[in-house]
């Protein structure tokens, strides 16, 4: 038992520190830390910093350009790069997709789409949930009748986040109606989003941000060699990437980064003629949550030391998705509450980097509200907590 | 014991249900508290008109209530239709002008809807204390000079008359200060949940003498009084808003199916569901008790109204979550009313003091009733 | 809208407090206050005390000896002896069987046991549960055949409070094991518990003490006029049973008292130098449940006014029993809280009111920790707070 | 980075739990929770002989290991099967011991497992703070006087010598007092989890100057490094109670039907339970984190001793509550070996101090740290 990284997981911390340090655009890494919006460049610029580095795709396979990394300097990597403030990767090309290529993609799919991921030259999102099917995404209806060498797709998809900024979307479909299951019946296609019939509209979240939309697809033929793996077993990849990256679920690099944040907050805010920090309640509250960070950490790295032993952790990442969420959005909870009245005043062009109005009240106040709201997907979006609950439950009970 | 509202009460709980269920629908509601001013002069004009304001206020200074109950009422009403008219400045500068007497014109303009007020009782560094003044008054000649700041006055861009306290060198003090005196700086903006407020700067602002108002009194009673008529305002506003998503959530859960069956079929959905139920329940029971209690002696008063406070911030945290979360994705939406009730719900824990603000301050006056009575 | 009572409700209030001053016996009330056993003598001549005043089934019609109280009344009367440090009224004959058998029962039954329950000749206990019949109540199976003018009982029933104390039990038993749904064919039954083929015996709870039972029944033969109502409709009796008598079920007098009596032992310990009701994190604890209690002492009374409107509560009273019980067992955790290392020594002799050994560490110390553990129970008898959610929910969502 | 038990400790843990499982069965730890003495003479000698005590100690004091795992070893083993022996009083005691030095000899015997030894460090004034001491020591030729009191210290009536703490004119000391010295009474009594604890009263009791022990050390020090050890030894208990009592109320919750299911079943329950063994997870981190600390500086190591105690009590409060209203009735019964799982899970709250005094500490360290690092 022991709770060290090893001699060299600590020398690549060091490396992947320095390389921060050099490469991570402070502008990008302000942005990030003071919840302002990121631009799809800001992005674009950090993805093709780290795939310059080989950095980018973590999890891949050496022979598909992956940097041949341990369980553990997954975790590093993921935790310092959130701790400098540097973007979360858009997972969708490099953490979904692309797993499920490299295990189920034909070679020319591999060998088309992978390089064109790590090079930027493909910005992917996801089609998977529908209105009808969010929790029960099995209950999934959008179509894909066989004509000749294509699919015709007709339906919807819903919640496409960053959907406004991707050239392709892999789809959930249903080739099968008739299927006996309904898990069944259920193909993995890829669409360009460019091809005729498909129309992408705005969903603004509450915050009055635009992040997901609304997909709609009326008779949009795809060649039948953008069905990854075979006909009606789409299921099963399907859930393959749900589970597949978990390295980073919990979210700990960022959660830490929100911890240092809040603090510095609440050691300026005054209560009482003292920094609100000081304060016993409040103390006590963010306490609490770093006590419960803390203990997440050697949880996570526990469940990452059982997996990278070859153990199987359904239940576990469940548990880690929970609770990672949950303290990420106590955090964003306490940093509102710290504002007190300056919680709510609301001027949404000051979330825009190059805004050079003066502030209202203190200078970090301006995104605290409206993240706290936004964030209340994190429980909500990616299987949602009570799912989460379903699947440790039914996984330990065994019933 | 009764826990009835009286007719009068009642028939005016009908005419405003009635008029904001007509004329303030939630498109109409969007549209207004996203205006330039964010709020709309008609519906305060209509609203005077129905004698809504005139409810806030007894009828020695020319209203037709004034007591917690009507308060109650009025907010109750406001919170199911998320009303974002100016009426939380024009009760807590109305409760003082009332209290203080001497400005009955100002008050029966107010009460008309003719004139608007607003009150400036915070500061940014006192927080949620509104006994903590930084603003500096100096009598000279005739009148006083006015140097400082007040921070997050709701509705102040629009107020023909700010309310303000200000230190004196022998205590604090309260004054009326025409938004359009010189000196007075001020930086609107809108609020995260819908409707405005804004910063206010005074930079040597003259006033004459009789801006002061309610020298006769102690201005910490006379605020405190006020900010008491405003926590049972915002718990009933709050209660009106957590009848609202309580009614949105368990039509959601009755509708939205799920894996073949309504997702109110899911018991441990309906079992949170049940917790939310019973915390509303209790949240009504503390506003009741604050409303009450704005008769009665100041540490009976003062702790029921910190009780409701706190129990309002803890219980609309629990409400407002607990809704977006059954909602799942679509309670994410700008185009679903429940998220926007949701934000004003979680923003009335930011005004008066928030639930651990509360919590204290009840333990304190808890203490000072233990010393009084031994 | 009116929170305060009316004069004659205050003048009403004033003649129990006076009532209480002069009758309740002090030692009775001493051992409440702290904690200790009561006795059987000490129940009963509790009983006889009120029964001599009229003050005995404060629910009961005037015709069967009720006193003829408001529901206020009632509240106002169960306040104040809770607050007095009265015993709790022994609920089975003048709270349960009784409001039956004013119901349901013959005209024969009513004279024969309605005087005998209010006089002190019967002390009944509740023959409900089963080992596989705990919260799904309706499946219970112990069996009543018909043989002549009699019924033939065979079966078990469990956590039989005070049974060790009653000579009569009334019982649920199936009469019909063919009935088409399980809340059919069962009938409500009397019996008394000196019939041969019934045998006793203690449960001992997780606190060491004797308060609940097993009754087994073998072969016990008890007249067909015993039995209550219709044959098979004894669901119907057993639910108005359970719905009945709401008016106490929120335990407010009971919870305030305990509340005093946590304050009392906060401001006795010490801790950090001074009283623990001034250290922040425990005040801030008192103060939650404090004001939990004052919101409920008015949810209590809008749903009492409701109730005597006419008004058919049931989702309301789960929320009672629910929040009540909550708010008993945080104070009964307080209390355990703030005895710091003195809740771990346990001399259960000292729960006996004349045990005169020196105590180990505060006089109060010694009940405390088994208190606590024996309330656990009031979150799981009477309807299991689970129970109580599914009926608020089910009641509320129409599902 | 590395979660397995060394092959050593991997050993310890199966050599114990196969000898608890034996001999040391749920009835048989009934019989000796509840008997005379509190704890078996004869399984504290088997104990002894598989090396159990010498795992609480480091080579250099004569035993097999003395590292926070190690205690981690030992007492998730003794929480799994409830064992009442003497190990907490052992190891106070015995750190302290370790640490001073000079006492091989006792040290080697409370390793055979031939000489008991208990630590009083705790006062009825103090509260949950071993640095609050009132017994006074005072020198005098060839020795001290002693006068004072300890409260509920384990095994008291049992212990041959008793470590415990004093004031000496210049600062807190500490010294070993034959259990059977004149002026010593002790007042014994059972817990109410099982097990036996007693009060300590010191009437100018008279010790040798050789009594005085660590006269070089810090006293604060000593005590403070001891009470980290009992936390990673009681936190880790408390892991060991809270698995089985996931896996009783697993079980429970697979096999007990109601409503003509099994009430696993049943979705309210399912996700409680879903957090109860999430929760049993972060308090098993939690324990780790301690553990590992003990070999670290002050600062961190009390940060995450006081972390993990705060976390026991917070998750294991949760834990007892909810496995026994997951079970019911049957939960509330003597005869099922949960409930008294229950208590002594919540019993550990109430050693070595409680979940506020511990996250106050954490609060207070952090402080601390924060000047330290500015």
């Amino acid at each position: 038992m022991d709770l060290n990284f090893t001699p060299q997981e600590e020398t690549f911390r060091e490396e992947v520190q320095h390389f921060l340090a050099e490469r991570l655009p402070p502008r990008t890494a302000d942005k990030v830390r003071t919840n302002k919006r990121l631009t799809r460049d800001d992005l674009v610029e950090w993805h093709a910093i780290l795939n310059e580095r080989g950095w980018l795709a973590g999890h891949w396979p050496v022979e598909h350009g992956g940097p041949g990394w341990s369980v553990a300097e997954r975790y590093i990597f993921d935790y310092e790069t959130a701790r400098a403030h540097a973007p979360r990767i858009i997972a969708f090309g490099v953490n979904m997709l692309g797993p499920v290529l490299i295990k189920y993609g034909s070679e020319a799919q591999q060998k088309y789409y992978l390089p064109r991921i790590l090079d930027g030259s493909d910005w992917w999102c996801q089609g998977y949930s529908e209105p009808g099917a969010g929790s029960d995404l099995a209950s999934l209806r959008m179509s894909a009748v066989r004509d000749g060498d294509h699919y015709v797709l007709n339906g919807q998809k819903t919640w496409t986040t960053l959907g406004h900024y991707a050239n392709r979307i892999f789809c959930l479909v249903r080739t099968d109606p008739a299927a006996a299951k309904k898990q069944q019946g259920i193909s993995f296609i890829l669409v360009d989003m460019n091809s005729p019939g498909i129309e992408i509209r705005p969903i603004i979240t509450l915050d009055g941000e635009h992040e997901v939309n609304e997909v709609f697809f009326t008779d949009v033929r795809v060649p039948v060699e953008n069905r990854v793996g075979e006909e009606n077993h789409g299921w099963t990849y399907a859930k393959y990437l749900l589970t597949y990256e978990r390295t980073n679920i919990a979210g700990i690099g960022g959660s830490v980064a929100a911890l240092d944040w809040l603090r510095r907050i609440a050691n300026q805010q005054m209560q009482d003629g003292r920094p609100l920090a000081r304060d016993p309640y409040f103390a006590a509250r963010m306490a609490r949550v770093e006590i419960d960070l803390e203990n997440m950490k050697t949880t996570n790295l526990r469940v990452l030391a059982a997996a990278s032993h070859g153990g199987a952790p359904e239940a576990e990442s469940s548990m880690l998705k929970i609770r990672g969420t949950e303290i990420r959005q106590e955090l964003t909870s306490l940093t509102r509450r710290a504002l007190g009245p300056y919680a709510q005043p609301f001027v949404p062009e000051a979330l825009d980097a190059d805004y050079n109005g003066e502030p209202i009240g203190p200078d970090y106040a301006a995104p605290v509200a409206a993240e706290y709201f936004n964030n209340r997907k994190l429980s909500i979006f990616g299987g949602s907590n009570e799912i989460q609950r379903s699947i440790i439950a039914k996984t330990m009970l065994g019933l | 014991m009764d826990f009835d509202l009286t007719d009068d009460r009642r028939m005016l709980a009908d005419t405003l249900g009635r008029y904001l269920g007509d004329r303030y629908g939630f498109s109409e509601r969007t549209r207004i508290a996203g205006s330039e001013e964010g709020f709309s002069r008609t519906s305060w004009q209509d609203l005077a008109g129905l004698g809504v304001i005139g409810a806030l206020f007894g009828e020695a200074a020319g209203g037709y209530g004034g007591a917690g109950f009507d308060l109650h009422t009025v907010f109750e009403q406001l919170g199911r239709s998320l009303v974002v008219e100016p009426f939380l400045g024009t009760l807590l500068a109305g409760k003082v002008l009332e209290a203080a007497g001497g400005q009955q014109a100002l008050l029966d303009e107010v009460i008309a809807g003719t004139r608007l007020v607003t009150a400036a009782l915070y500061e940014a560094e006192g927080r949620y204390d509104p006994l903590h003044v930084g603003t500096r008054a100096t009598a000279r000649e005739g009148g006083y000079v006015l140097t400082g700041g007040k921070a997050v006055v709701p509705q102040l861009a629009a107020a023909d008359v700010i309310l303000l306290s200000a230190k004196l060198e022998d205590g604090l003090a309260l004054f009326l200060l025409p938004r359009s005196a010189p000196g007075v700086t001020i930086r609107e903006y809108g609020f995260v949940e819908g409707g405005r407020g804004g910063e206010l700067l005074l930079q040597d602002v003259v006033l004459d003498a009789d801006a002061r108002i309610g020298a006769g009194h102690s201005a910490q009673e006379l605020i405190e009084h006020a900010v008491a008529a405003g926590i049972v305002a915002l718990a009933s506003e709050a209660v009106g808003i957590m009848e609202f998503a309580r009614d949105a959530t368990l039509d959601y859960l009755r509708t939205r199916t799920q894996f073949g069956v309504p997702i109110g079929k899911f018991q441990a959905l309906q079992h949170r569901m049940a917790t939310v139920l019973l915390e509303i329940e209790q949240a009504r029971s503390a506003t009741i008790n604050a409303a009450a209690s704005l008769g009665g002696d100041r540490l009976s008063r003062e702790r029921a109204v910190s009780a409701a406070k706190f129990t309002i911030g803890r219980v609309g945290t629990l409400v407002a979550e607990e809704a977006i979360q059954m909602h799942g994705g679509i309670g994410m939406t700008w185009e679903l009313p429940l998220p926007h009730y949701a934000k004003r719900l979680t923003m009335i824990d930011h005004q008066l003091g928030d639930e651990d603000y509360h919590l204290v301050r009840y333990i304190r006056l808890g203490e000072a009733a233990g010393a009084e009575a031994a």
